[in-house]
């Protein structure tokens, strides 16, 4: 089966295809079968594959396809890498992409673009694999570009709205900044390790000194690629900019799976990062200062998917912070529970603006509870879940992470809590002001208010179970679990683990920190419930004065403004400066500047036949003595 | 019958028989530029990818002046045969849309060029390559002159008069060399053989390399491109930037720096930076333009930019990017063009601000462009990524700062193309632009051939870079050695 | 020897024809004595490398090469000439005579072997010269120009004189074999006479062929010459001028490289300057083609200013290009002003629509004169160049490629006003004459350029 | 005595030179011109070149002035015309003919052919002994120098006829 | 005559140079700053007869008679030039009533 891996992709680069070629002649049932098939077809592979590996002695597998780029000691060979990290992506890839292809079916089915929009995620599914299986950083780059490509495409997936297309161009440009980081660290690989193969790279790796320089600037610059694909500071802006996609996209890309492209490649290099610890510590920072600034943007925005969107760039600030302080397989943990619930609350919030006929903004929701029941007990869970609250999913790999953090550095821990507070109150506050309370939409609104059809609560219903059970697939040792994660993925942290200091809070630690975060969120949760439920307080109108923290909160701390101040206005004053004065007057104007000057030559060297006979003898006579000077000297 | 000769001389006489073609000249010129196109083809699948020489022709030509007829193809050559013969037939195909005044004329020049492009590629001999090298100019001015917009007078009157500047001064060069070498030949082996001082090498570096700067074009030799790009017809504008500027690239790998290695030792590294400067210089510039050609005018300018830095950092990563990027180049900007043209066809503007929208009535030609969008912005798995890829690769290999300048092109690239591809196709449509109809049979297939060889090329590139590879690296080590013994 | 006497006796021949009112048979007779004398000529080839008649001529390949030349561009002039002097008056035998001395003394120019003959010959075709810078009688500009070509002409003819005579002082004789003799056996006793001699002479040459600063009866008397005549003077005059120069220097000079060679490098890249530069402001087409004239004779001169075995050739080259692209282009102007009555570049406006062929021609022509590859043109500034190389003129060389490049601007021009300026025109009525010397001038432009191999080692 | 006679026609010569070209009249420098030439008449009798002297006094004194003389009359031309140029000019001119002088001579001025002028062969330039020389070594350049002649006479004819187009 | 070719002995051959020179100099001045076409001809035929004076000294002092033969030639020069030259003037007193050289600027620039 592990040798049918590339099968794995295959299946959607054929849906792609079908679906692409065929967008406007097959109808929207073929459409929506072969898209679903596709993702399926592949999921049953990568679980095949998952079994197998899961059962081999031996945890790595190479399979090469075919030699792609060789250009002198450049060689990059075409070829797949599995492992439990890449085993359990796949798994997650397309298992959560088969239900939101599942749910799309349902959510896209009044759309013009239906087959476009298959072909998209087929194509994103497609570069996801890619992603996840190359066996070297360079088929991994490939992944990682097409999957923002994607992205690009589906935020713009509505063009016509010029400001879905700007987000779109947004998300690429800033994804592209990190890329950019990215390649280059490819680069520096290749002059350090001779290679650009994992297979390679990573024995070599650990041999080298903790803090080498090379190691360093890698990670570093792998870390900035991170950061653009998965939305970190100060690259996170395009992440709530691209809920202009449809719903199901945000879901897919913007929770689940792309964004968490950057753990997935920090994880599979661990041994790089392991080694250089200054980079671990930068990540850490950059980690929670990315969850504690998304987390206090996300108390009061009012648009439900972003609300979602800012708890997403939190969330995955948590598993930054994870990483950062050496918790791979926590992070990762995270990462696949967050993919759970996450995926889950996206499509409820689908689910909810379906119902809403594309109202997105809470204010105007409401006591949906009753119309929405499935959406509004899937999504419940989904919030318990990213609240960390136990024994849902999140809470497991929450606390994991946050385990580690107060080993690491238990300022962090606070606010690492802080953070999980505010997560549990925004949430909350989301949910309550959707569900809970009168409505207050339009009457046409509440008249057409519906629970979604089955092709879309299905997968929520699935989802939802995942998120309560998926937590126990990483149960820790004090509740009596076996941590089976952490034994499946340890030959891929095994290295980093050896030359990581070891986790060794005692017992009774562990669960104060356990309970102290469950306090929080339970505390946030209920003032949530004070505020919105028993106060029935709805958020003030954009125009009503806000005092400053809120105001800062409310605007997004004014960061897309400060960008474009210091960004992008003054490119565009500089590419104006450039064209028009360099360009123009300075170097096209020295080069016209020459002909212009031989023409005023011209003009004044014609004077000189001036049509006199007398003139020009005299000019002669003048060059004669000349010559006859200049003989006088020479003889 | 030498192959060779065949190839360089069959769009002469399709030049003449042109002349005399008349009305169905349009249609014969298809036909006929599909002739280069087999030829290349046959010599292609007979081509023995290693360092030697093939199909080499020599005949005296002005024997008294050392001057031959010598001309040859390894793998380098090869490269820039199939880029030429490959688009010029979908040049010619992209112009059947147009109603072009005495066609017969226009296929004719475009005939003749070609013959002159391909004496560039394969000239083994200094003057049979100067000559070539002006061949090509004197049609495309007549082309863009003739056939070309507003102001084309002036704009090409002066990219004439620049290109020709700098030629002249090679022309210099290579004729200082011929009074150099033993037996007075203007063979290209002889001038490899060459041991002048360095600071001959050194004028001789710059008298070629502001030839070849002013064809690419390299910043600050760049002003008349944009202009010229703007005013020429597109068939032109494809010409000049699809296979023109090539001629430079070749230039600088085939003469200028194994000619002057040492004073490619002295002043390589002022070239890279200049095209580095060029690469960053021409994508900002490019951020605010609203003229779709004078963007793509400046946005080539950063691409040549980026392979002339991968050339001249000399290495090579660097060197065989530079040669499938050449190609790339060639079929992403002929697409681009293409695209640019059929807009301006329908819409009768250039201007960014009033287009808008066109994805809507035009969805195959809104994919076309964007497959040719991501090609320049090198998205992996297209054509331009295995290009930007290795050259950055060989510009990092020289100096990481520089790799991290050049690499902004990435990040630049992205700005203002996906910038043009929204203000042209994204967006509401307005008035000029609702009753916009997508693309018909000729241009299906000519955006067809482009897509696909854009996927085609990023999916599998090497067979080409297998071409050029040991052709390269003797290059490399042949130079380097020189560099070495000094 | 027997050209110049077939081309003697057919000026005489022509002047009775005149006499006898056999217009038609002018031309007719002119051409084919002509060709006569271009086959005399020919036949001669490699014939005697001795100097003959006590040393005055000598008939080596150089001579033969030259005089065929200028007879070959005489006889396309003259192709050109049906109905032109006609509409002059009446004396058309007079001209063709007057042509055909002038001719003579060209001969003699490029074929002298003492100082004797080449003043003579200097002479003969300077005075004939004079006279038909004069033939529209009643036009103002034609008289100005023969006036000032005259008056400046006989001045400078003083200082050849003065120069030819100190040579003579110097050394006591007037051949050139001798004179070379001298030269060779005083290496470093050579009378100041002999130095002041050389200085007057290249004076006196430099105003025969038009270099700066002696080249300002150039433009005037190109223009207001007619413009057949202008065609002759421009081409088979600056041809023999050079001949005549290149013959003295090579022959007797050349030890005395270091002595002259500064003057006439200065003298050389000053004429450029002069002559590209003040072209591109110009209007008239026909004055624009005399400062670009002006412009070759710099080109030109570097063949003497690095002198060489290889100079002969270029000038050979540069001359018979720039004769015959010259010849192309005063045709096509004489078909424009006789339609449209004006010589500037508005007056070629959309000529490519009307008349392609003559366009086309023209256009030839001018690239040859811009010196573009696949021209003749190109091959003789590459001679130059190279020529000018071979002695490390590096700087030269590179101004006179800035120059080049001025060049080109003005020789665009016709070709933009032909092809790119739409025009109010009619189709221009040329006769076969005009059609076959300009699609033969072209035709060798293109054949020179494409395959110089036969004319480039005639030496 | 002899010796100052040449200084004295040298004198003459320069002094009569001065007048033809400072003349206001055209006519009076046709006449100082005729003095001139006759100055030089008697140098070419002092330098023994007897047939010079006579070609000078027929051709020149006779021919040549009788010419010009001839086309002054014809034109009707006097100083009246204001002919001449204004006074800056002409210290141009003249200033510049100096310049002339000076450098003609001054590049001359190394000159060692400073010895006496010595008549080597008394019958040197008599016509027996130029007439010879003419007639053998010249002969060539004296057939040719007819067709300068020649067309000097066709061009005059030419020139100077009055057109009967015109007519 | 023996006496009077006696009086060349000891004239040196550097004064016919001076004199030939300042002639011919004269000459020169004469054509710069006459407008009188006439007079700027005569001022050539100064020169011209300034170059013969110096022709038959060289003459003498090579004893070789082809510097007089010469002189001969130039003669005939001097009167086809004349006559030409005189043509010319004719014809354009005709046609401008004058003979000012600087009435004819026409031709300029």
């Amino acid at each position: 089966m592990i040798n049918l891996v590339w099968l794995v992709p295959l299946f959607p680069l054929i849906g792609f295809l079908i679906n692409g070629l065929g967008r406007n002649t097959l109808s929207k049932s073929v459409i929506g079968l072969t898209g679903c098939l596709a993702v399926l077809a592949s999921f049953i592979v990568s679980l095949g594959i998952f079994i197998e590996l899961n059962a081999s002695n031996t945890k790595s597998f190479i399979v090469p396809l075919f030699d792609w780029i060789s250009a002198g000691t450049v060689k990059i060979p075409f070829s797949f890498m599995v492992d439990p990290l890449s085993a359990l992506m796949l798994l997650i890839v397309t298992g959560i992409g088969f239900l939101i292809h599942l749910y799309s079916t349902g959510y896209m089915s009044h759309d013009a673009g239906f087959g476009k929009f298959f072909s998209y995620l087929n194509l994103f599914i497609f570069f996801m694999l890619l992603l996840v299986l190359g066996s070297n950083y360079v088929i991994m780059f490939i992944g990682w570009e097409g999957v923002g490509l994607c992205s690009y495409l589906l935020i713009g997936f509505w063009y016509t709205n010029s400001s879905y297309a700007s987000a779109a161009k947004k998300a690429f440009i800033m994804n592209r900044i990190g890329d950019l980081g990215f390649l280059i660290a490819v680069f520096l690989i290749f002059t350090t390790f001779n290679s650009v193969e994992f297979a390679v790279i990573f024995p070599q790796a650990a041999s080298m000194l903790a803090g080498d320089r090379a190691l360093i600037i890698i990670t570093s610059l792998l870390f900035v690629g991170a950061i653009g694909k998965s939305a970190q500071l100060p690259l996170f802006t395009w992440l709530p900019d691209a809920m202009a996609g449809p719903t199901p996209v945000s879901a897919l890309i913007h929770a689940a799976t792309m964004v968490t492209a950057g753990i997935y490649m920090i994880a599979r290099s661990n041994i790089l990062f392991t080694l250089a610890p200054q980079t671990l510590h930068v990540i850490a920072i950059v980690g929670l200062a990315t969850l504690l600034l998304a987390a206090t943007i996300a108390v009061t925005q009012n648009d439900i998917k972003k609300v979602l969107a800012y708890s997403t760039v939190s969330q995955l600030g948590y598993m930054f912070l994870g990483l950062g302080v050496g918790a791979y397989t926590g992070a990762f943990f995270h990462v696949i529970t967050h993919a759970f619930f996450k995926a889950l609350l996206f499509l409820g919030a689908g689910s909810v603006i379906h119902a809403m006929s594309n109202e997105q903004d809470m204010r105007n929701m409401g006591g949906l509870k009753k119309k929405l029941p499935v959406t509004f007990l899937t999504m419940m869970i989904g919030t318990i879940a990213i609240a960390g609250l136990p024994p849902f999913s999140g809470f497991f790999s929450k606390d994991e992470i946050l385990a580690h953090v107060y080993e690491h550095n238990q300022l962090f821990w606070v606010l690492g809590v802080i953070g999980a507070v505010f997560t549990s109150f925004y949430m909350f506050r989301m949910m309550f002001l959707t569900f809970n309370g009168s409505f207050r939409g339009t009457t046409a609104q509440e008249h057409h208010l519906h629970e979604s059809p089955s092709s879309m609560t299905i997968p929520l219903i699935v989802l939802a179970v995942l998120s309560v059970i998926g937590g126990f697939i990483g149960i820790p040792e004090i509740f009596g679990g076996g941590h089976w994660l952490q034994n499946f993925l340890s030959p891929v942290f095994a290295v980093s683990a050896g030359k990581m200091p070891h986790l060794t809070l005692d017992h009774s630690t562990e669960f104060i920190l356990m309970a102290v975060s469950v306090a929080g969120a339970l505390g946030a949760m209920l003032f949530a419930y004070q505020k919105y439920v028993k106060k029935g307080e709805v958020p003030a109108e954009d125009r009503i004065e806000r005092g400053t923290l809120a105001r800062l909160s409310y605007n997004k701390y004014y960061i897309d403004e400060i960008y474009a101040s210091l960004i992008t206005r003054p490119l565009d004053s500089l590419s104006g400066f450039f064209h028009k004065v360099v360009d123009k007057k300075g170097i096209d104007g020295l080069v016209n500047g020459f002909g212009k000057g031989a023409i005023e030559a011209s003009k004044s060297f014609r004077l000189l036949q001036s049509g006199m006979v007398g003139f020009y003898i005299f000019m002669m006579v003048f060059g004669i003595v000349a010559l006859l000077v200049y003989s006088m000297y020479k003889i | 019958m030498e192959i060779l000769l065949l190839q360089i001389f069959i769009p002469l006489i399709a030049a003449a028989v042109m002349l005399i073609a008349g009305k169905s000249a349009r249609s014969l010129a298809g036909v006929l530029s599909l002739l280069p196109l087999a030829v290349t083809a046959y010599m292609y699948v007979n081509f023995v990818p290693d360092a030697s020489i093939q199909y080499l022709v020599n005949l005296p030509w002005v024997p008294q002046f050392g001057i031959n007829f010598k001309a040859g193809v390894d793998g380098i050559s090869m490269i820039l045969l199939i880029l030429t013969n490959l688009l010029i037939p979908i040049i010619i195909l992209s112009s059947f849309k147009h109603e072009i005044k005495n066609q017969s004329a226009f296929y004719a020049l475009i005939f003749f060029m070609q013959s002159g492009l391909l004496l560039v590629f394969t000239a083994l001999d200094g003057f049979l390559f100067y000559v070539g090298w002006e061949i090509a100019l004197i049609p495309i001015y007549f082309i863009c002159a003739l056939w070309g917009g507003q102001n084309r007078i002036q704009v090409n009157l002066k990219f004439f008069i620049y290109t020709i500047a700098g030629s002249l001064i090679m022309l210099l060069a290579i004729i200082y060399l011929h009074l150099q070498t033993p037996n007075n030949s203007y063979d290209i082996a002889e001038f490899y053989k060459l041991n002048l001082d360095s600071s001959t090498q050194g004028w001789i570096f710059w008298a070629f390399f502001l030839a070849f700067a002013i064809k690419m074009p390299v910043f600050p030799f760049h002003t008349w491109q944009p202009d010229t790009y703007t005013e020429a017809p597109t068939a032109g504008t494809m010409l000049l930037s699809g296979i023109m500027l090539k001629m430079g690239i070749y230039g600088v790998i085939r003469w200028l720096i194994p000619v002057a290695p040492l004073g490619f030792h002295d002043w390589g590294l002022t070239a890279l930076v200049l095209s580095i400067i060029g690469v960053v210089y021409a994508s900002i510039i490019a951020f605010t333009q609203n003229d779709i050609k004078r963007l793509i005018a400046y946005s080539s300018i950063a691409h040549v930019g980026l392979i002339s830095a991968g050339i001249f950092a000399w290495n090579m990563q660097g060197l065989q990017g530079a040669m499938i990027q050449m190609l790339n180049h060639g079929i992403n900007v002929v697409g681009m063009f293409f695209v640019a043209d059929i807009i301006i066809r329908r819409m009768g503007t250039r201007e960014l601000d009033q287009l808008g929208g066109i994805a809507k009535p035009a969805p195959k030609l809104a994919i076309a462009f964007l497959i040719i969008v991501l090609g320049t912005v090198a998205l992996p798995l297209t054509n331009g990524f295995i290009g930007e890829f290795l050259l950055l690769m060989g510009v990092y290999n020289y100096n990481i700062y520089f790799a991290a300048l050049a690499g902004l092109t990435i990040i630049l690239g992205a700005v203002y193309m996906l910038r043009m591809y929204q203000k042209v196709m994204l967006g509401v449509t307005n008035e000029r632009t609702t009753i916009f109809s997508d693309i018909d049979t000729t241009e299906k297939s000519v955006l067809l051939i482009v897509s696909v060889l854009i996927i085609v090329i990023g999916i599998y590139p090497q067979p080409i870079l297998h071409i050029s590879e040991a052709a390269i690296s003797n290059l490399l080590e042949q130079v380097n050695q020189k560099i070495l013994v000094q | 020897m027997s050209s110049l006497i077939t081309l003697s006796i057919l000026a005489i021949l022509v002047l009775y024809l005149g006499l006898y009112k056999a217009k038609n048979a002018l031309l007719p007779a002119t051409l084919l004595g002509l060709a006569g004398a271009l086959v005399l000529a020919v036949l001669e080839w490699n014939g005697g490398a001795q100097p003959i008649y006590s040393g005055m001529m000598l008939f080596d390949n150089f001579a033969i090469a030259f005089t065929t030349i200028c007879i070959f561009s005489t006889m396309l002039i003259l192709l050109i000439s049906k109905d032109y002097f006609e509409s002059i008056s009446e004396h058309v035998a007079e001209y063709y005579t007057l042509i055909l001395f002038s001719l003579a003394g060209i001969l003699v120019m490029v074929s002298y072997h003492n100082l004797t003959m080449l003043f003579i010959g200097v002479e003969i075709m300077s005075v004939s010269l004079y006279i038909l810078a004069g033939i529209r009688k009643d036009d103002f500009k034609s008289n100005e120009a023969a006036l000032k070509y005259f008056l400046m002409g006989a001045f400078s003819t003083g200082f050849l004189l003065f120069g030819i005579t100190l040579l003579y002082g110097a050394t006591g004789t007037f051949d050139l074999t001798q004179i070379r003799d001298y030269v060779i056996a005083n290496p470093t006793g050579i009378s100041p006479l002999f130095y002041t001699g050389i200085t007057l002479l290249i004076i006196g040459l430099c105003f025969k062929v038009g270099a700066a600063p002696f080249h300002f009866w150039t433009p005037d008397v190109y223009e207001g010459s007619p413009t057949l005549i202008t065609a002759f003077m421009s081409t088979v005059v600056k041809t023999a001028g050079f001949a005549a120069f290149l013959r003295l220097f090579l022959m007797c000079f050349a030890p005395l490289h270091d002595f002259w060679m500064p003057a006439l490098l200065v003298i050389s890249l000053l004429t450029l300057f002069v002559g590209n530069v003040t072209a591109l402001y110009q209007h008239s087409f026909k004055r624009m083609l005399a400062f670009s004239s002006i412009s070759h004779v710099g080109y030109m001169l570097f063949a003497i200013v690095a002198l060489g075995v290889n100079s002969s050739n270029s000038v050979f080259i540069y001359a018979t290009a720039y004769s015959i692209a010259s010849i192309v282009a005063f045709a096509v102007l004489i078909l424009v002003k006789r339609q449209t009555g004006a010589d500037n570049f508005d007056s070629f406006n959309g000529l490519a629509k009307k008349n392609p062929f003559i366009a086309f021609t023209l256009t030839v022509a001018m690239l040859s004169l811009a010196g573009i590859p696949l021209t003749a043109g190109f091959i003789g500034k590459f001679m130059m160049f190279s020529t000018a190389l071979a002695e490390y003129h590096i700087w030269l060389v590179i101004l006179a490629v800035l120059n080049a490049v001025i060049g080109i601007f003005y020789y665009l021009r016709v070709i933009v006003a032909m092809y790119f300026k739409g025009a109010e025109r009619n189709e221009i009525q040329s006769s076969s004459y005009f059609n076959f010397v300009l699609g033969f001038s072209a035709l060798i432009t293109v054949v020179i350029g494409v395959y110089p191999g036969f004319i480039s080692s005639l030496f | 005595m002899s010796i100052s006679l040449f200084y004295f026609v040298a004198f003459l010569s320069i002094f009569f030179a001065l007048l033809v070209i400072f003349a206001k009249n055209p006519v009076h420098s046709v006449l100082y011109l005729i003095v001139t030439f006759f100055t030089f008449t008697i140098h070419y009798i002092l330098l023994n070149a007897q047939f010079l002297a006579i070609v000078n006094f027929i051709v020149y004194m006779g021919a040549i002035m009788v010419l010009f003389l001839f086309v002054l009359m014809l034109l009707n031309l006097n100083e009246s015309q204001g002919t001449s140029k204004s006074a800056i000019v002409k210290m141009i001119g003249v200033i510049a003919g100096m310049c002339l002088v000076i450098t003609l001579v001054g590049s001359l001025k190394a000159l060692h052919v400073s010895d006496p002028l010595v008549l080597q062969t008394q019958d040197l330039g008599l016509v027996k002994n130029l007439g010879k020389v003419l007639f053998s070594k010249f002969l060539l350049p004296f057939e040719v120098s007819s067709l300068l002649l020649l067309s000097a006479m066709v061009g005059a004819v030419l020139l100077a006829k009055k057109d009967i187009k015109q007519a | 005559m023996e006496n009077v070719t006696q009086a060349l002995q000891g004239v040196p051959l550097n004064h016919y140079i001076l004199l030939s020179a300042i002639i011919f100099a004269i000459g020169v001045i004469g054509v710069l700053i006459r407008r009188n076409a006439i007079v700027i001809f005569m001022s050539i035929e100064l020169m011209l007869n300034a170059v013969n004076l110096l022709l038959t000294a060289f003459s003498v002092h090579h004893n070789d008679a082809s510097g007089q033969i010469f002189v001969f030639f130039i003669m005939a020069l001097a009167a086809a030039e004349v006559a030409v030259g005189l043509a010319i003037i004719v014809m354009i007193f005709r046609n401008t009533n004058s003979t000012d050289v600087n009435i004819l600027n026409k031709l300029k620039w």
